[in-house]
């Protein structure tokens, strides 16, 4: 009755090799398109183009232009369409170019692709993946800067995810593929170029029910996600020369959120720092400090601090860029903060933080 | 370079005066000018097809009597959306399809479920809020789905179903099924951007989509040519490199036409199509609708087409519709809307236990 | 130069009187075309119709149709042509119907509206209002019960306002009006049938600043804002009967939040309860609740509950809609928990309380 | 119901080959076909006219190419479009449009900036990221404003001005100002759901909008032909019952005898017009983009129509333009460029402490 058949995947075995973020990327969505003809890529500019950002170079070439297909600007219809082809068996992997252009498709993700299946009573799974990349950091100004996670997160009904790391770009999209219900993968434009170690085959289907504990530490817990990774990161590096012992948790699936390993994390060290790029107010920071307090109100020795961005659409200028996003040095400030006043001498570096940048205040 | 095709309309005025209303009544045949001659299919042609589509415009019609009763009543509730006066569009389109075409509606769907052939248990069920309802009680009026039945239901965000039309259709494209997606939504989705990037899509991948306009001339309480700078829609999507009409959507047999050969077009490849079904809605928008801003006498003029009506005194005039007959139809359609009625009454709705149930589809209640 | 000049309001003199919410809105809609020629009233059916909800019924006949302007349907256009209208001198009121169909105009409200100032380096203020419908509890199902607020707070440069009783529907759109910047109304649609007393003229403008403590108390701080406020101060009564005395403290504005007025209160109480219709994660509720730990942390006797919407598309059947919002019965059972287990009695209505409806777990 | 125009079209092929190259280089004067007679108004034929639309061109051009020589050496960040090969669009139609008039621009901004007369130097210095820039440093290239010239903008969201610009058409009608707002926007930007909702808005409530499409074949990577289902974008804009025409976007006399026309006649009371310029970026979509998508040869082709050699050659085949005005061009241009490059440099970014002014209006730091 149908064309279309799933095939078991037939990648080559691969070495442990050094890669990067975009060429995980790149291999995730060959790998997917060559195990499954239900699957397609389709958006702005992923075939001729190779995607905005790269990603999907030599991938209309390999697969043809029916199966990596470029889409007019019209994202409300191809968000769209890609909901109404998976609730027809196809398997759409839809590229919005970037979170700041997926306001327009918004509408289709909330109402349609997050509602279908509860509103018709179970009926109408909706197996749809939508990539998009996120964040600022490359002074490209106000409107391609967002940072709407939290947004995303909000909505019941999807999975969201935000691959921090190589191995997560490389193995996220098949298990996403996998879930019958629509799942939303954020990829920050600033990861595309980091590179890191993948291992060899046989890969394990990465799991998208828990956040990861990145680098395991006792004093503090600095939960994060995304392109803020690396950040907290360099802030536990700088953090260990000053003696304190902070722990890093990726949240990596940012809805459902992975409590357990949060709040396991946030029970042994007794302090907590979210960093988030998302503005301040009403991101998903703020989610995850109500729950750290609601489950752990009694484990907790200070207030859980948060490290966003400002309140501010984000201008193009270096500095007042640089001002308005979260910063090493603020991450490390607020941790300082959470172990009070006498445990680290304040750091320099500490006065150049923007106002609101990253204080409590 | 992209093909240019003409736009074809039947050239049939939008303001129905008596002239209209006789010519329905006189038992004029085949719209002025269809995109095809007429075929000699018997089967479709017969009496017992006529008989059928008048049943089934009948049976859309007396289910929203009923539901009209059973709101006052309390027993419907939230909003609601008649499609009395429009019963011909859903009956005759519906009846051009297949069981593997799919169809996406729009809030104001009983007549397009019905039509498609969901059973009035179900839909009234689901007007109940019960279990037992085509979506589970949790869609209510607004949110009719069987899938079975490729019934993508109920959509209540004004041009929200077009997308998904599209990517349906896109989807039978990608395998080559030969299969039509038929969207249904009204002159006011027109003027939505959704609109126009779905027209531009379907006809830039030639998809399969049969898009069914129901232009009834009002969006909510908007006039359509206060809403459109050019209410020409047949013609305007005819801009989009789709073959495109306009058809009096009052006629059961000229919208059945219509459809069947704009369905087969587009079945043998011949890219989206789009029919403007002129037509108009007797009641107010809604439930909560005063219905201040039409002229009594406009609604009047339009009542005298009344589609079940028109095709009525068409049968009786070919002599293939008797009086008992047709109260053969009344008691058929009253019995089982009575028994829908009764087993809504009777179901059970779901126990708030299961609140979170189908939020995924992994069944358990989701972790936010 | 132009035709556009404001003059004075030449409202009649009213005394104290009892009205809907519906007709102080509309007399605030009044009053305000009465006031400035720039005002006008834009959006789907506001004239000819009405209004969706009666609100502009009687504005057409008064005004005409180039002020009190029926829009087609489109959303984006609409309300970026009032962006572009307010750029251009005039004070444009734009009505989305309702919060579920503003998705189609958020990257306008977004990407626009709220940021043309700071990208145009100061040239460009946006004095455009917008008023939309929200909220639940009318067995409208998924597409049409939503309660976005805490997205449109979450975005810098917005003034975001949600009058919950009859004066503040009177009186917040003079001064929103007035505000340089854009503002956004919201409406909860079950409060356009109540009914309040209306003071006496000459009213004061209404405060954009503060937040409103609406029932004092002692005990524990329901801190709540439009559709919500009547549940809580009835939750107050429920709790008064069992010797609790609760403060219940309406919001008024989303954005900029009083912290003093919130803080204040929960220094006094101790206790904490944020009600909110929007789904619990990710909604305003958390901001407020992350906020009071960041601020209050060392007042607070018990961790802040949140009592939300359960993480579902708000279906449509009775029971099932009623358990997916917040309830009385929920957000007495949360009070209770901030006083701990001997407080109170558990009240037998409190196991009808819907899973995820208004636990914290 | 609506009035019937039929659109004119300069039947200018987009494709140019030699004999097009050859038409401009002979010095072919008028479009095709345009709108209105040619008119005499010496002003505005007469040589001086002629080179300051040559130096305007010019001077843009070389804007831009100090703009890459500076992203090469990273002091200019960000995304940058270049607007190189479409200089006669801009400056034509900025010629035709008054002060009191406004203008809604793209990403792609610069060409708009200049030719709207904002000075090299605030453009240099927001491109530095400068406290000097038009929008303070916080805009950057694709967010350039001017209020006091009505330049409202720099817009990224492709298709986001649109609805800004019939706002402001909107104010001035309500107020009866006899003002017209351009708007400038991509081919691409026409399959979004913003265009066809705005050009909907602007027929349907006749606003002073002129639509100014510069079509320039692609949008990023994809061609015309594969995302509009219809490529004669004029005759589909058309369809929304305005005016609209195509325009030889390479030749800038073209372009401003259209422009002007078309605002003389939406100052009128016309309503909206819509203008398909056909023109050609001659380098990449972007900084970042290795433009793979084009064949060389297309490219090259389109070069010979450079709108600048096209005028240049013109005007010295009148004996217009000599080589010492060429030159004393040059030298104006690169002056002052090197002038407004010099002022960037030196001038001071806003500092971190006032991150938040411009959030809103009161200045103090937004309370969130
Ligand atoms: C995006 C969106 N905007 C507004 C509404 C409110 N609304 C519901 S139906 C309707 C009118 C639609 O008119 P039309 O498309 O002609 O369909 P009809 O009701 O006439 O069948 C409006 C404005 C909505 N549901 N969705
Ligand atoms: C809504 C939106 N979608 C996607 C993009 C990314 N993008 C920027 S420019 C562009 C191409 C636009 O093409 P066109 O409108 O023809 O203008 P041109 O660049 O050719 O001048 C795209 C896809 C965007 N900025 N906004
Ligand atoms: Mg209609
Ligand atoms: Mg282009």
């Amino acid at each position: 009755m149908t064309a279309v058949t799933a095939r078991p995947a037939t990648v080559p075995p691969a070495t442990a090799s050094r890669t990067t973020y975009r060429e995980a990327m790149r291999e995730a969505l060959r790998e997917a398109l060559r195990a499954d003809d239900r699957v397609f890529l389709m958006g702005e500019d992923v075939g001729r183009y190779g995607g905005c950002f790269g990603v999907s170079l030599g991938l209309l070439e390999e697969f043809g232009p029916e199966r990596v297909r470029d889409a007019p600007l019209s994202e409300s219809a191809f968000v769209g369409a890609g909901i109404g082809a998976a609730l027809a068996g196809m398997r759409p992997v839809v590229e919005i170019m970037t979170v700041n252009f997926s306001l327009l498709a918004l509408d289709q993700i909330l109402n349609n692709a997050a509602t279908l299946l509860h509103m018709s009573g179970g009926q109408l799974p909706v197996p749809l993946v939508v990539r998009m990349t996120t964040g600022a950091g490359r002074q490209l100004a106000a409107q391609h800067s967002h940072s709407l996670e939290g947004w995303y997160a909000h909505i019941p009904g999807l999975r969201v995810l935000a691959p921090a790391t190589v191995a997560d770009a490389r193995h996220m999209l098949a298990p996403a593929l996998a879930d019958p219900d629509p799942v939303i993968i954020f990829e920050h434009g600033a990861l595309y170029g980091t590179s890191g170690d993948l291992p060899a085959d046989p890969a394990p289907a990465a799991d998208l029910d828990h956040a990861a504990v990145r680098r395991p530490g006792t004093d503090v817990s600095l939960v994060t996600y995304g392109g803020s990774l690396p950040k907290a990161l360099a802030a536990a590096d700088a953090l260990a020369e000053h003696g304190v012992s902070a722990e890093v948790v990726d949240l990596r699936t940012l809805r459902p959120l992975d409590d357990a390993t949060v709040g396991g994390s946030v029970a042994r060290t007794h302090r907590a720092v979210v960093v988030d790029e998302g503005w301040r107010t009403g991101s998903l920071s703020a989610e995850i400090s109500a729950r750290l307090t609601e489950r752990h109100f009694y484990d907790l020795d200070a207030p859980v601090e948060r490290v966003c961005s400002a309140e501010v659409p984000v201008p193009y200028a270096h500095r007042l860029e640089e001002a308005a996003l979260p910063q090493v040095a603020g991450i490390v400030a607020a941790a300082r903060r959470t172990l009070g006043p006498d445990v680290l001498p304040a750091p320099g570096a500490d006065g150049a933080q923007a106002p609101g940048a990253g204080g409590a205040g | 370079m992209s093909t240019t095709r003409t736009p074809r309309t039947t050239g049939i005025s939008h303001t129905p005066g008596p002239a209209h209303g006789a010519r329905g009544a006189s038992g004029g045949t085949a719209p002025a000018r269809s995109r095809r001659p007429a075929r000699d299919d018997p089967a479709r042609r017969s009496a017992a097809h006529r008989a059928a589509l008048l049943e089934s415009m009948l049976g859309v019609r007396r289910f929203e009597e009923r539901c009209v009763e059973l709101y006052s009543a309390a027993r419907i509730r939230g909003f609601m959306h008649l499609y009395i006066g429009e019963e011909a569009v859903a009956t005759g389109v519906c009846a051009a399809l297949t069981e593997d075409d799919a169809v996406v509606s729009t809030y104001r769907d009983h007549g397009h479920a019905l039509a498609r052939g969901i059973p009035a248990e179900a839909v009234m069920a689901e007007m109940f809020g019960r279990a037992t309802g085509c979506s589970r009680g949790r869609g209510g009026s607004m949110h009719l789905f069987d899938a079975s039945r490729r019934f993508y239901g109920g959509n209540a965000i004004v041009a929200g179903g077009l997308p998904l039309a599209a990517g349906l259709a896109l989807a039978d494209r990608m395998t080559s099924r030969s299969r039509v997606t038929c969207c249904f939504f009204g002159d006011g989705a027109f003027a939505e951007g959704e609109f126009h990037e779905t027209a531009n899509l379907a006809a830039l991948w030639r998809l399969p989509v049969l898009f069914v306009c129901e232009n009834n001339l009002y969006a909510m309480g908007t006039a359509l040519a206060r809403h459109q700078a050019r209410t020409d829609l047949a013609l305007r999507a005819a801009g989009y490199g789709m073959a495109a009409w306009a058809v009096d959507g009052m006629d059961v047999l000229a919208v059945e036409e219509a459809a069947r050969s704009a369905a087969e077009s587009v079945r043998g490849g011949g890219g989206p199509h789009f029919l403007e079904m002129r037509t108009y809605r007797f009641r107010a928008h809604s439930m909560y609708d005063p219905d201040r801003y039409r002229d009594k006498a406009e609604i009047a003029r339009w009542k005298e087409r009344d589609p079940i009506d028109a095709l009525a005194v068409r049968l009786r005039a070919d002599g293939t519709l008797t009086d008992r007959a047709f109260a053969g139809m009344e008691r058929r359609v009253a019995g089982g809307i009575d028994r829908a009625v009764a087993a809504a009454e009777a179901a059970p709705e779901e126990p708030p236990e299961d609140l979170l149930t189908y939020v995924t589809s992994s069944g358990e209640a989701s972790r936010p």
